[in-house]
């Protein structure tokens, strides 16, 4: 059974070809979802990519969510269905409210396209359940506004709940300020939803699926994801 | 209307603004705070109903309430 | 013809306005039979403008070689494009956005991008790759720290919003350019022959579209703004500047390449300088037909626009396409689907004619010819100055200010030899996947989808001679870049081209021009590497101040096997660090006229360029590849600004290994006490620092001897420390610390707080 | 303070925002433009200084004079 991978483009969507490319590698088939849309064209999982839509103007995805596909992601979500917010994606789920908190300017008030360390602190996810546990995985990040906050009430939630699915960390996996490259809360790079089903993070796992680009350890996030459905009865 | 970035979020730009002030020789600013001034035409001639419609849009579009205030004051524009 | 309602004659004060001569003035009304009227004149002030005619350059440039077996695009069209073989072409061109940047550097900056981004995909091609030429003051004053910040906030925002990686560029800091930035900005993109796109209309029917923005009050007179000095006047110009809208361009861009391929699209333009006028008038002219304009067709974001500030507005983000009659609607929902309006504002005619009519009524019409080809191409004179005297000062008489060990911390702590991460790392450069080389190497280095090689890219400047020998320093600018893609494992394959300069009209400054595009002619001749694409810029003068010439050369490269890529960083302990390409007796030489050791340590420009060989260039670069593409070398990295120490320390700072190399030290007789300072900082040409493991040190050798290359080996990688054998040595992490605090340091001091 | 884009001035964001009001259903929304709201707090008893100082800021700093307009109020807070 091979995996279908439905790829959101709204005006300003710029990773999602990166996605593709990076689901090809994976061997799965990738489709593009148009933002007009309310088809998520029989999906299995739906990845919100990177990018500014909508010029990120106002706020980056305040705009974005009210589109009709958003509709029938959220559909999707609420049964279950895998959501993979990158970037931009995640900021949007964010704005959405299928994921808590904001993504605010980075605390350094710069862009900022590096590569970090992520310590996978969940591996609850569908998207993480792969992960060697223990193992920080090198990913680029690329956003000018990626500083997680989420008021007290809700931070403690998440992190009672195990939700915090990835931080920010060094090469042998320590928190840290210096590994902190937003000023996020808790070096927090990535959430995921009640249910898990909803991945948000801000770094680019399609950058990363590539030794040739710098790592593959992005193509974990991907694969994960594809066993995970390949063990569902059914 | 005016958006502003609620007291207990950080607001990173404030500070610097605060720091370049002080640098440029004024001591006296304690504090500044960044967010944003937007100004909108409606075509409304009834204002009851034209607060009603800016206070849905700010908090449908405008402001994100998780990280955001918002104050909105009308004002009647003949023919506009 | 008939003339369209007369006018009174112009005032003085209204041809300057638009920066035309009386004499000018007089031309056109001769070729035209009778006077202009106000559209009219704005119209031709605005395409006899410097930016748009090139009236001044326009016969020198006629010298650079344009031809080339994979040449498929020269001079001429919105880029230039070379063959990369299996019917994929490469798209590029450079432009320079100095003017607006002096005004309002983050929006200057952004635009500029905006602007030769659109350059590219006008002609069907995906933009790839973009990279930057910067050029400011002395960073220690914190009001270039500012407009430095601003423009990279201002390139980065745009290109990371619209998702093209900036890969690469350069950056230069001196005291020249305090009242004058440099801002060039260069777009590569790919394109499949059968979608090559051209900037033509024909067909007379057929229809003209405009898409994008609504058309607004937005840099009127922008082209005649690019074309005049930077002073006071520049206050009352001021709307000249612009916000960027990438979104929008972001939009365009994907609906034009969507419609690129289609039949019945038959032309595309970018709204460039002088927004309709210009590029409507050159797609006529291009297609040999002419064009009518209906102006109240144009959709406007502001009400009451005159027909003048319609044609004349320099709004971003706008394009106009020629497609064949009937086929408008099919067009239009293709960009409706990105929520982009267009609008059918004309059609083609038959005559050559620039027709322009308002609710029927006829309100300018000129012959293409007048306004494309009509100005009078300018001669100023040109006239070396004196500089003898200081071409043939000696730059080792003066005694040193510091010790070897401190000049050498104190060149990597100079922010031109500096780590330029604090630039890079606030652009994406890798968004698109396919950057394997990113900023901070030699070149940049791309993948090609689907093939085993690459493309490489770089921009380099003429050597800090070029204010006494532009001829030479010009040429040098090319064998660097040359170099740069070699030590990748490239051959070069094209050049773009920014001339920055100053006020053409005074003679010392045209003999510069004309020596400079002389030395890049001749270069780009013995090289065999055609120039395909550039852009002028003239005027960059401030109170009467010229800024030193800058030529700016944009290369790209083609590497025949990725897998062979080569980094600039040692690779392993225990490798040999040689010397390849060095001239004569090895790699002491006293070269340090016009060096960066000169700039820092005496504050002066004197002395003889270093000597360039362009057939030695060619040979060693060839050599290079060869060792490359047998797998010799371990990294290569080429020797140029700081020379010989910098570039080791350089290699060692990448690779994060100490090196210890000892050359011959054989001072030639003739040469000062100083001839250390020459040895470590001398900027001697044609030289590339290697490393390669022990193993490979004979088959080098040989290989080397082949191509009639020198080749030395004078240490190895490894330790702690950064040494010279018996000249200087400096701990690694010191020269880590001097190296990557040397724009940073400085920068994140101040954070700059708008936006 | 209110810190805008000129009027003769393109704002993309504003554009871009009320094309989003109208998707929302408000086709009532004629116009929105987005600006900066500065507050800045002041160690200064006497108002008229206060705002001489606030002046040169925003000139200096606070409002970059090119593109942008601004505008200030300055209210007088016991005991700041
Ligand atoms: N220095 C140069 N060398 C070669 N070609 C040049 C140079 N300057 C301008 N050109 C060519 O002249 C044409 C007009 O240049 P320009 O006005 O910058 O293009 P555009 O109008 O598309 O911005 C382009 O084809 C450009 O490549
Ligand atoms: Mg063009």
């Amino acid at each position: 059974m091979t995996v279908r991978f439905g790829i959101a483009v709204f005006p300003g969507t710029w990773s999602d070809r990166d996605c593709a490319h990076a689901v090809e590698l994976t061997g799965e088939v990738a489709v593009p979802l148009w933002h007009a849309d309310r088809d998520l064209k029989g999906c299995d999982v739906v990845i919100l990519p990177g990018g500014f839509a909508y010029g990120d103007y106002l706020r980056a995805g305040a705009i974005a969510r009210f589109a009709p596909l958003m509709e029938a992601v959220r559909e999707h979500a609420r049964g279950g269905g895998l959501v993979l917010g990158i970037c931009n994606g995640f900021q949007i789920l964010c704005e959405a409210g299928l994921l808590p908190g904001a993504l605010l300017r980075n605390s350094s008030l710069q862009f900022r396209c590096q590569p970090t360390w992520l310590r996978v602190e969940s591996t609850q996810s569908p998207f993480l359940a792969a992960c060697p546990p223990g193992q920080p995985l090198r990913v680029p990040i690329s956003h000018g506004e990626g500083r997680f906050y989420a008021a007290p009430e809700a931070l403690a939630q998440l992190n009672a709940e195990g939700r915090v699915a990835l931080r920010y960390c060094d090469q042998n996996g320590e928190i840290s300020d210096r590994a902190n490259p937003n000023g996020s809360l808790q070096n927090i790079a990535g959430i995921l939803n009640q249910q898990g089903n909803v991945l948000g993070l801000m770094p680019h796992p399609e950058r990363a699926c590539e030794a040739l680009l710098g790592s593959d350890q992005g193509l974990q996030l991907f694969n994960s994801a594809i066993q995970h459905l390949a063990a569902l009865p059914g | 209307m005016v958006v502003t970035l609620k007291e207990v979020v950080n607001d990173p730009q404030g500070l610097v603004v605060t720091d370049a002030l002080h640098a440029l020789g004024y001591p006296q600013v304690q504090g500044v705070r960044v967010g944003k001034f937007i100004s909108l035409e409606l075509a409304e001639d009834d204002l009851e109903s034209a607060e009603a419609r800016v206070e849905e849009m700010c908090r449908r579009l405008l402001c994100n309430g998780v990280i955001e205030d918002y104050r909105a004051k009308l004002r009647l524009v003949p023919d506009a | 013809m008939r003339p369209a309602a007369a006018d009174s004659p112009p005032t003085s004060a209204e041809l300057r306005e638009l920066a035309l001569s009386e004499s000018e003035y007089r031309s056109a009304a001769d070729q035209l039979g009778r006077a202009p009227n106000r559209l009219e004149l704005g119209m031709i002030g605005a395409l006899w403008s410097e930016h748009c005619s090139y009236k001044t350059s326009r016969a020198l440039l006629r010298r650079l070689p344009s031809e080339g077996g994979r040449v498929v695009q020269g001079p001429g069209e919105n880029a230039g494009v070379v063959d990369l073989g299996g019917d994929l072409l490469c798209c590029f061109k450079i432009e320079s956005h100095n003017h607006p940047s002096a005004i309002e550097p983050v929006q200057g900056a952004a635009t500029g991008v905006g602007g030769i981004l659109r350059d590219v995909f006008a002609m069907g091609a995906r933009p790839v790759a973009l990279l930057d030429g910067l050029r400011f003051g002395d960073l220690a004053d914190p009001g270039q720290r500012h407009r430095f910040a601003r423009v990279v906030e201002g390139i980065g925002w745009y290109g990371n919003c619209i998702g093209v990686p900036t890969v690469g560029g350069e950056t230069y800091f001196d005291e020249a350019y305090q009242h004058n930035c440099l801002v060039n900005a260069m777009c590569v993109g790919l394109v499949q022959r059968d979608q090559l796109v051209k900037a033509r209309a024909s067909g007379p029917g057929n229809s003209l579209l405009l898409v994008g923005a609504d058309t607004g009050r937005d840099g009127i007179h922008g082209a005649t703004f690019a074309s005049v000095q930077l002073d006071q006047e520049a206050e009352g110009r001021r709307p000249a500047v612009q916000v960027g809208n990438p979104f929008l361009e972001k939009c365009l861009l994907e609906a034009c390449l969507e419609l690129t391929g289609d039949p019945d699209l038959i032309g595309l333009q970018d709204c460039g300088a002088a927004g309709l006028t210009s590029s409507c008038a050159e797609m006529a002219q291009r297609g040999g037909v002419g064009l009518e304009i209906a102006v109240e067709k144009v959709s406007r974001r502001e009400r009451g626009m005159t027909p003048y500030e319609v044609m004349l507005s320099e709004s971003q983000e706008r394009m106009v396409l020629v497609v064949r009659r009937g086929s408008e609607e099919r067009f239009r929902t293709a960009f409706r689907r990105w929520g982009l309006h267009c609008e059918v504002v004309g059609r083609v005619i038959e005559q050559p004619l620039f027709r322009i009519t308002e609710n029927g009524s006829e309100v300018a019409a000129l012959p293409l010819q007048l306004l494309i080809a009509g100005f009078p191409e300018r001669h100023p004179v040109a006239r070396a100055p004196q500089l003898s005297s200081l071409v043939a000062a000696d730059p080792l008489a003066a005694t040193p200010p510091w010790s070897p060990e401190d000049a050498w911390l104190r060149l990597l702590a100079s922010p031109n030899c500096g780590d330029r991460q604090w630039i890079w790392r606030q652009y994406d450069h890798q968004v698109g996947d396919d950057t394997v080389l990113g900023p901070g190497g030699d070149a940049a280095v791309l993948r090609l989808r689907g093939r085993s090689d690459g493309l490489a890219l770089t921009i380099d400047s003429a050597h800090r001679s070029v204010g006494l020998e532009p001829r030479r320093a010009t040429a040098i600018a090319l064998a660097e870049a040359v170099r740069n893609l070699a030590c990748v494992g490239a051959a070069p394959i094209g050049i773009t081209n920014c001339l920055n300069f100053g006020d053409p009209d005074r003679p010392e400054i045209m003999w510069q021009l004309e020596e400079a595009i002389g030395g890049l002619a001749d270069a780009a001749r013995e090289l065999g590497i055609p120039v395909v694409s550039g852009n002028v810029s003239l005027y960059n003068q401030f109170a009467g101040r010229g800024i030193p010439p800058t030529p700016t050369l944009g290369l790209v490269g083609l590497l025949p096997d990725l897998s062979r890529r080569l980094g600039a960083g040692f690779l392993a302990e225990g490798d040999l660090v040689a010397l390849v390409g060095a001239p004569g007796a090895g790699p002491a030489q006293v070269e340090l006229g016009g060096s960066e050791y000169q700039r820092i340590a005496y504050g002066v420009l004197e002395g003889p360029a270093p000597e360039l060989d362009l057939s030695r260039e060619a040979r060693s670069a060839q050599a290079i590849l060869a060792a490359i593409d047998h797998g010799l070398l371990s990294s290569a990295h080429d020797c140029a600004l700081g020379g010989l120490a910098v570039t080791l320390a350089e290699s060692a700072l990448l690779g994060g290994l100490g090196a210890r190399i000892s050359p011959p030290l054989d001072p030639p007789q003739e040469s000062s006490p100083n001839w250390r300072f020459g040895l470590l900082f001398g900027e001697t040409q044609g030289r590339y620092l290697v490393s390669l493991p022990t193993g490979r040190l004979a088959a080098a050798a040989a290989l080397f001897a082949q191509f009639n290359t020198e080749f030395a080996a004078l240490g190895s990688v490894g330790g702690a420390t950064i040494a010279v054998e018996g000249v200087a040595e400096i701990g690694l992490e010191q020269a880590a610390i001097a190296w990557s605090g040397a724009i940073s340091a400085q920068m994140d001091s101040s954070p700059s707080p708008q936006r």
